[in-house]
């Protein structure tokens, strides 16, 4: 028996040994250094890999990050300054923060709003019907409607709404990874300062045609006509190419625009009911309106 | 940790079988019965707790260079005890002769040293943790895996020769032959590719 | 290799080429060619004649135009043209038909060319020629041989194999001897001694005009060809002729080769001989459900509703119109889209045969491989496209596609196969554009 | 041709992945492009041939010191240092080499394969000769099968495969149904 | 304008070819085997094709309506050929039950799996097939005597199986090999005539006893240019002069070539199952590697294997390696600078 | 928990610890489960020969006689069981080339007077579902108190009174010939030597 035992020891002893020794020159001569901290940073990060910050996926980022001096366009728009924080903290730096964004659609064109001139028969993608055509109503700046968006969005942000056939953007969602953006062959989204209670004003119209044209292809475009621009105290609104634009960084969400504008181009998204707002309701909508008066009196 | 939890993820939530997808060669090659499939799984769990025990006994005290090797070192000694245990105890033939647990269970016993859940629990889990912890841990992945070989196992044995749990329940379900392709090879893959799929479903709805 | 045959359809081809009246109005787009558009020359207000320059080239692949009317430019705005975009184009009212003075308007043919070489290149650019088998490739530039490369021959298309369209078929039958004289023309600018006329065994008539004549013009040959779509595709008709390959994303040139459309010979002529630029041009109005499948000569910039109300009116069972032919044409929109140098024909298609079929999965029959007449695998490309995974759609040579349809046309299930390969292919090439800049 | 025989019946006939089951985390894991299933299968291959030389030299080891009982314990030993070591190798000696094989040489440490492999030598009592051809078989076996695979899941990735089925389930339902039409070989040695 | 104009990437026209015209195309050129199938082997040849039919569409309807929550696409065709090909790989003595597993693992395992027609890389049918092999062996092998209308439609019990059965040519040819007998003497002894291949008075799977019966299916195929000739050929070609060879070198153990061609579905194979859109190669030149592959599998598992014929096998490995195939073996490029 | 240094000494001091005390207590181990690991051994054997012959007393595994062939591998071997001396039977461990797999191995159990009492399967490499029948019931009950003297050893289809398998003939043949292989070999032994007592 202890033959046996001694025979054991000194054969697994001696194969353990030889591999410690071994193992260990191997190591010391062949050593590759890679900086540890570039795992620790792809560890803080969201591990999407959805590519928003413009490399090639998370790991790839953090290696940018690490081996950059600072972090100048680099920012992971899905895990937000938290996140880039946490990554300056690793990395003992100070971060570049950036106000959150949201996508939103510039383009209100529901079948309602803008009727139909031709009838699109190909592969159902936006990028195809834009090849082939400026799309199937008279506007030719306006959402195809084809989901292309959509189908980029790896956050589950964006649904097709089949009512209006365009896209609507889950604000607690988005992520402002701007693959929507990047998608969309009308260039229709814009990422914007995400403002309190998700509050938001911008001109839903990318349509450059002139005033007439542009209003007889769609009801509620960008006529150009410059009421809002005039109206705005803040500066925040600029007129190019017959469109107004709205600058989230200088509007101070004051809605004075909103009702100026003669088509209902700009829209207003996460404020309280305006009052006359409710009455205008109230009138489309008999049934509220008893109710309501019970309330009163 | 809730050790509960920690015991009862192994089962559904982190199934090594149907979910994490480790020790897949064991899982195919022995399920070719219930009762092979429950034998394979408790030689498992026991290699498992043992050596995650251990493990995060000595772990503080083996440097990172030859970690690696000294787990395999240890958990192949743990596999070893194991086999010879079953060759002195399990290896008696069935009343008609048919093979040992043993000898069905051959190769994979050795094998056992390889199996990725064995080796990932011990650097993920007890390399890190208390004794106690990966006792637990040890102890609910092993068993988990078992409920897997032993589901596996039960779906080739009912479908493939008409048996369950045989020789120990010596009942047959249909006259004649069963399917006999899920007692061969092509069977234990198509039987775990539609258990696994169905194990999404069902985790889907857990999650809910 | 590849290729379909679908129905010919040629149901235009009793009708010679009749001239159809000048318009009230035309709209001349800035860009009829390929590259840039070109630059307005003229102001709203200005009184312009037929054939007078009015927009001028902009760059090497850009090409000159020419007032189609006589009459005032009304404006210089944005119209919807053939692409299904809104884009520059000059608005003229029409004022009477007077022309310019050195254009040599007598019907007698000229035979003996006057111009050297480099004077007949010179010549093709200040008329503007481009060319009219639809791709519009500036001609001064294809009859000038690049540094280091030599042409053997010319080909001359007269395949014309798009069903239904006969333009190229009727200007053989009815200008056969301008079309010769045109050919020496282009033969002295390339300075090549051999030509060769490739056309379709489904237009004997023009195969025993043009070989009755090509006698006592030498070097110039008439081959017939069997009938097969797309022939008229350059490398096609090479590869028929010559039996030679034009490499992949190489030139015809590289193997020698050059190849004009015989409408475009035809434009060469008058260009050269007559001192004519080309403001007007063939155009097919055909279609089962129109009541005069005709030819007309048109002046460029007239509107199609024109040309459709000439050939008998718009049908009420319209399910589509296309500017071109069927298998590569593109559809338009609306008919109140101008003609321009690249409209080989307007096509009425009736609705019922207007729609697609419902798509059904790839059962990878590989018909489309079969018929594919540059050798790719339409199937995976139509997926890759489809999945937009662009790497492997440029390892697997999307880019030489060139867009001819065989696959979606004789794809079973009716898969858009040619939509995701030029989705692929836009792509695939600004990929390509992007890593030649960086 | 005996030797043969040890061929065909390791890559056809007992295939070391559709009928032996050994093997089966890389060829689940690494099967999703055709390039990285070729580098795989090479991997192994060269880890496979070395690994059962090694073991076969420890077992006569073991023998003459009649502790067979410890052939687990020696055999991953030697295994798991022998790969390190291949890699260091290789990465000095063949950089290109190590380049299309290194990545995937972590991954053999645990693939039960070379184990097996190096086990399934000693149990058919194979001399050197027959243990290197059966261990250049299987690993054979094992690239065709894997290659193969790969094919066929690089073709799925295009294809419209329901979602529930989708990843690892399909790969055993692909597999299952290339070891049915494996079973056409039994017995042909 | 009172309708819009409709507006689409090119081309505007279609060839009109569809899924179900090839597919009925299939159909069609099954009939004659079907009818021989019926004359030799009678109701019991009838009641094993209507079943298969019948469950192969009647799953993938429920499949696809109830578990992958599609629009239903039995109309194409597919399911039915599924059927046909299954029904025409059994022998007409199975109990419903087997039939139904049968059509359950080719429709359910072999294509809905993988998502339906089109993107199954294995042969739904002979993945049915191959599995009722491996699991019933004894009731596959065993095939009724070919005597029309005259065989009572009866399901052999275990009991009774040997005697109203009988063996194929090629199970009676490598049974005799195992015993020892010559070539010779086993033709001689089992009456074996070359005409009866021809014409189908054999023992064997409904679809594979009569040759010429195939072989009009092949020719009405070629016409309609539903498939091509290089899978078909390049198999029996490659069988052909792999058996010729064996046959050369000792004609007493090894049958001759016409035998192997003729016997064992290798003409129901080359034509109808190996020609299988979705799992086999996309261009000439992959699908004739295709077909060699096929070949010389065959006759492998023919002469050294178990399994006395080995067309399925073959073919389902065959697919296998189609997508590889389809990787490596491109179509001649225009234009390729070589 | 800090995790130690790797240097020289401590990485190989701990494979030494480990693998020393992995061997030390792997030997231990072996010494417990020797003795049951043997007599699991050869009780295997033992089994196999009590399925096929009547009960005995005595260690057949431990008394056997070979019959030498020309190659090693055709060695038939005979162990013989007894109840207190008497000889109670023969266990033959026989074996057939001819069948579909290659080798099948059986263990053929015969009472002193020639008649079969019983056969077991050894090793085989048959068809599952084909082959694999042999070792049922409806196949293998035709053998037991069969004497091969009057009962020929053969399926039927070769003159014989053995009902063959299903499908499966050839396994069949190679069965009997197994067994007859067994049994000329019996009794070739018996005229040798006279009996064996």
């Amino acid at each position: 028996m202890l033959l046996v035992i001694v025979d054991t020891i000194a054969t697994l002893s001696g194969l353990g040994i030889t591999a410690a020794v071994v193992l260990y020159f191997v190591a010391q001569k062949f050593k590759v250094y890679e900086d540890p901290r570039i795992d620790e940073v792809e560890e803080a990060l969201p591990a999407a890999n959805c590519g928003g910050c413009g490399f090639a996926g998370c790991r790839n980022f953090a290696e940018s990050c690490v081996k950059s001096e600072s972090f100048e366009g680099l920012y992971c728009p899905v895990g937000g300054n938290e996140v880039m924080t946490n990554v300056a903290r690793i990395l003992g730096r100070e971060a570049i923060t950036q106000d959150p964004q949201v996508a939103v659609l510039l383009c209100n064109g529901t079948c309602e709003n803008r009727p139909k001139t031709s009838h699109y028969d190909g592969a159902s993608t936006c990028a195809i019907t834009s090849s082939v055509y400026g799309g199937d109503t008279g506007c030719q700046f306006g959402c195809l409607g084809h989901g292309d968006c959509v189908e980029v969005c790896d956050f589950d942000a964006l649904h097709m709404d089949p009512v209006t056939g365009l896209p609507v953007v889950d604000d607690s969602k988005c992520t402002a990874c701007g693959a929507c953006v990047k998608a969309c062959p009308k260039n229709l989204f814009e990422l914007r300062k995400r403002a309190k209670n998700d509050r938001k004003i911008y001109v839903a119209c990318k349509n450059q045609d002139k005033g007439g044209i542009a209003k007889k292809s769609c009801s509620v475009a960008c006529i150009g006509c410059s009421k809002c621009f005039k109206v705005c105290p803040f500066e925040a609104i600029t007129m190019a190419d017959n469109l107004a634009y709205i600058d989230a960084d200088k509007c101070r969400l004051c809605r004075k625009c909103v009702t100026e504008c003669p088509t209902n181009a700009i829209i207003e998204i996460g404020f309280p009911p305006r009052k006359i707002k409710t009455e205008e309701t109230a009138q489309a909508n008999p049934d509220k309106t008893e109710n309501k008066s019970d309330n009163n009196y | 940790m809730n050790q509960w939890r920690n015991f009862i993820k192994g089962f559904i939530k982190e199934n090594p079988v149907f979910v994490l997808f480790l020790g897949m060669c064991p899982t195919l090659g022995t399920t070719s019965s219930a009762i092979n499939g429950i034998g394979m799984g408790l030689a498992t769990t026991f290699v498992l707790v043992l050596s995650n025990v251990f493990i995060s006994l000595t772990a503080r005290f083996i440097p990172d260079k030859v970690r690696i090797p000294s787990y395999i070192v240890i958990i192949a000694s743990f596999v070893t005890v194991v086999d010879l245990i079953m060759k002195a105890y399990t290896n008696t033939p069935g009343p008609n002769g048919e093979p040992s647990l043993y000898d069905n269970l051959g190769l994979f016993i050795p094998l056992i040293v390889v199996n990725c859940i064995v080796l990932g629990r011990a650097e993920a889990f007890a390399s890190k943790n208390s004794v106690f912890s990966s006792f637990i841990d040890g102890f609910g992945i092993g068993l988990g895996f078992t409920f897997a070989l032993f589901i596996l196992g039960s779906v080739r044995e009912i479908l493939g020769s008409g048996t369950f749990l045989y020789p120990a329940l010596n009942f047959k379900f249909i006259k004649g032959d069963g399917m006999l392709a899920f007692v061969l090879a092509p069977g234990a893959f198509l039987a775990l590719g539609y258990l696994i799929a169905i194990m999404n479903i069902v985790k889907k709805r857990f999650a809910k | 290799m590849g290729g379909v045959h679908p129905p010919e359809n040629k149901l235009s081809t009793k009708s010679n080429i009749t001239e159809l009246p000048v318009p009230k109005a035309v709209i001349i787009p800035l860009g009829q060619h390929l590259g840039v558009p070109a630059k307005p020359l003229v102001n709203k207000g200005d009184d312009v004649k037929v054939g007078q320059l009015i927009a001028a080239s902009e760059g090497f692949v850009s090409a000159n135009i020419h007032s189609s009317v006589s009459g005032k430019v009304l404006k210089i705005d944005k119209a919807l043209d053939s692409s299904g975009y809104t884009r520059d184009a000059i608005f003229i009212n029409v004022e009477g038909d007077e022309w310019e003075d050195s254009i040599d308007r007598s019907p007698e043919i000229k035979k003996e060319i006057s111009l050297s070489g480099a004077e007949i290149t010179k010549k093709l650019a200040e008329a503007g020629i481009v060319g009219l088998g639809g791709a519009t490739f500036p001609s001064h530039v294809k009859a000038s041989v690049p540094k280091g490369k030599k042409a053997e021959y010319l080909i001359i298309n007269g395949v014309e194999c798009e069903p239904y369209l006969t333009a190229d078929h009727m200007i053989m039958l009815e200008k056969p001897e301008e079309l010769l004289v045109g050919i020496e023309i282009i033969k002295k600018a390339l300075g090549v001694s051999a030509a060769i006329i490739g056309i379709e065994n489904n237009k004997p008539d023009a195969i025993e005009k043009l070989s009755d004549i090509a006698g006592s013009y030498s070097g110039t040959t008439i081959q017939a060809l069997k009938v097969q779509y797309p022939q008229g595709g350059e490398k096609q008709l090479i590869q028929a002729i010559l039996k030679r390959e034009v490499p992949s994303g190489g030139l015809p040139i590289d193997i020698g080769a050059v190849v004009f459309n015989v409408g475009t010979v035809y434009a060469i002529y008058e260009a050269i001989q007559k001192n004519k630029p080309l403001f007007e041009r063939v155009v097919t109005v055909t279609g089962k459900s129109i009541s005069k499948p005709s030819n007309f000569k048109v002046r460029l910039g007239t509107q199609v509703s024109e040309l459709i109300e000439a050939a008998g009116g718009l049908p009420e069972d319209t399910g589509k119109i296309i500017n071109g032919g069927p298998m590569m044409g593109k559809s338009l929109a609306s008919t109140e889209i101008p003609v321009v140098k690249g409209s080989s024909g307007i096509l009425i298609i009736k609705d019922e045969e207007s729609k697609r079929k419902e798509i059904k999965p790839c059962i990878r029959c590989s018909k489309c491989v079969s018929v594919c007449p540059m050798g790719l695998e339409p199937f995976l490309l139509g997926v890759l496209g489809e999945k937009s995974m662009f790497a492997r759609l440029e390892e697997e040579k999307v880019m030489d596609c060139i867009e001819c349809g065989s696959c979606s046309f004789t794809c079973p299930s009716g898969r858009p196969l040619l939509d995701f390969i030029r989705f692929g292919k836009s792509n695939v090439g600004r990929i390509i554009r992007s890593r030649k800049q960086s | 041709m005996e030797l043969i025989l040890i061929i065909i019946g390791a890559v056809f006939v007992n295939n070391i992945v559709l009928s032996q089951f050994l093997g089966i985390c890389p060829f689940i894991g690494v099967s999703g492009k055709v390039n990285t299933a070729i580098g795989m299968s090479g991997a192994v291959a060269f880890v496979m041939v070395i690994a059962t030389v090694v073991t076969y030299l420890v077992q006569i080891l073991l023998d003459k010191l009649g502790i067979p009982f410890m052939q687990t314990v020696s055999y991953i030993l030697v295994i798991a240092a022998l790969v390190q070591l291949v890699e260091i190798i290789l990465k000095k000696v063949s950089p290109a080499l190590y380049q299309a094989l290194g990545i995937f040489l972590p991954l053999i440490t645990t693939n039960c394969a070379i184990l097996g492999v190096a086990i399934l030598t000693y149990q058919k009592e194979l001399d050197l000769v027959s243990g290197v051809v059966f261990a250049f078989a299987n690993a054979v076996g094992f690239g065709l099968a894997l290659v193969t695979f790969s094919g066929i899941r690089e073709q799925l990735d295009l294809a419209n495969v329901p979602k529930g089925m989708k990843g690892v389930p399909v790969a055993f339902i692909i597999a299952g149904i290339l070891a049915m039409a494996f079973m056409g070989f039994a017995n042909i040695v | 304008m009172s309708k819009l104009i409709t507006v689409s990437p090119s081309p505007h026209i279609h060839s009109g070819q569809s899924v179900e015209k090839l597919m009925y195309g299939v159909v069609i050129a099954m009939m004659p085997a079907m009818l021989v199938s019926f004359y030799f082997f009678g109701l019991g040849a009838i009641y094993v094709t209507l079943l298969s039919v019948a469950s192969c569409v009647g799953f993938e309807y429920l499949i696809q309506k109830f578990i992958l929550k599609q629009k239903p696409s039995i109309t194409d065709g597919s399911a039915i050929v599924t059927g046909i090909l299954l029904a025409f790989n059994l022998p007409s003595s199975l109990p419903p039950f087997i039939i139904i597993v049968g059509a359950l693992l080719a429709i359910g395992v072999g294509k809905m799996t993988f998502g339906g027609l089109g993107n199954n890389p294995f042969n739904p049918a002979l993945v049915g097939r191959v599995f009722l092999l491996l699991s019933f062996p004894t009731r596959m092998t065993k095939y009724p005597l070919a005597e029309g209308f005259n065989t009572p439609l009866l399901i052999p019990t275990n009991d009774n199986l040997d005697a109203v059965t009988g063996a194929t040519p090629l199970g009676l040819v490598k049974e005799g090999l195992k015993n020892g007998e010559s070539i010779t003497s086993i033709f001689q002894h089992n009456g074996i005539n070359y005409t009866d291949f021809f014409m189908g008075s054999i023992g064997g799977s409904l679809g594979e006893i009569a040759a010429f019966a195939l072989i009009i299916g092949l020719v009405y195929m070629l016409i309609k240019k539903i498939i091509t000739w290089h899978i078909p050929v390049s198999i029996v070609a490659t069988i052909a002069v792999f058996t010729g060879i064996l046959w050369g070198f000792n004609p007493e153990s090894y049958a001759d070539p016409l035998f192997h061609i003729l016997t064992g579905g290798v003409l129901l194979g080359a034509i109808f199952m190996a020609t299988d859109y979705v799992t086999s190669p996309m261009n000439p030149k992959g699908q004739i590697y295709y077909g060699i592959g096929i070949g010389v599998i065959t006759v492998v598992i023919r002469v050294f294997g178990v399994y006395p014929e080995g067309v399925s096998f073959a073919i389902l490995i065959m697919n296998g390696f189609t997508p590889l195939i389809n990787r490596y073996v491109k179509p001649r490029r225009f234009g390729k600078i070589s | 928990m800090a995790k130690k240094e790797s240097t020289f000494l401590s990485m190989v001091l701990t494979l030494f610890l480990v693998t020393l005390g992995a061997s030390a207590a792997l030997g231990y181990v072996y010494e417990l489960t020797k003795d049951a690991i043997a007599d699991a051994e050869s009780a295997k054997k033992s089994l196999a020969v009590k399925r096929v012959v009547p009960e005995f007393n005595n260690n057949p595994t431990e008394e056997f006689i070979k019959i030498p062939a020309e190659t090693e591998g055709d060695t038939l071997y005979f162990y013989v069981a007894r109840m207190n001396d008497d000889t109670v039977g023969y266990a033959i461990e026989t074996y057939s080339k001819k069948a579909f797999g290659g080798l099948l191995k059986l263990l053929v159990g015969l009472k002193p007077d020639g008649t079969i009492n019983n056969v077991a399967v050894l090793e085989h490499k048959e068809t599952p579902g084909l082959g694999t029948k042999m070792t049922e019931e409806k196949f293998s009950s035709q053998f037991p108190d069969k004497n091969p003297a009057k009962f020929i050893l053969k399926v039927k289809k070769d003159g014989g009174d053995v009902d063959a398998i299903t499908a499966s003939t050839i396994t069949s043949r190679a069965y009997c010939d197994a067994v007859q292989r067994a049994f000329s070999a019996y009794t070739e032994t018996q005229t040798e030597k006279g009996g064996m007592k």
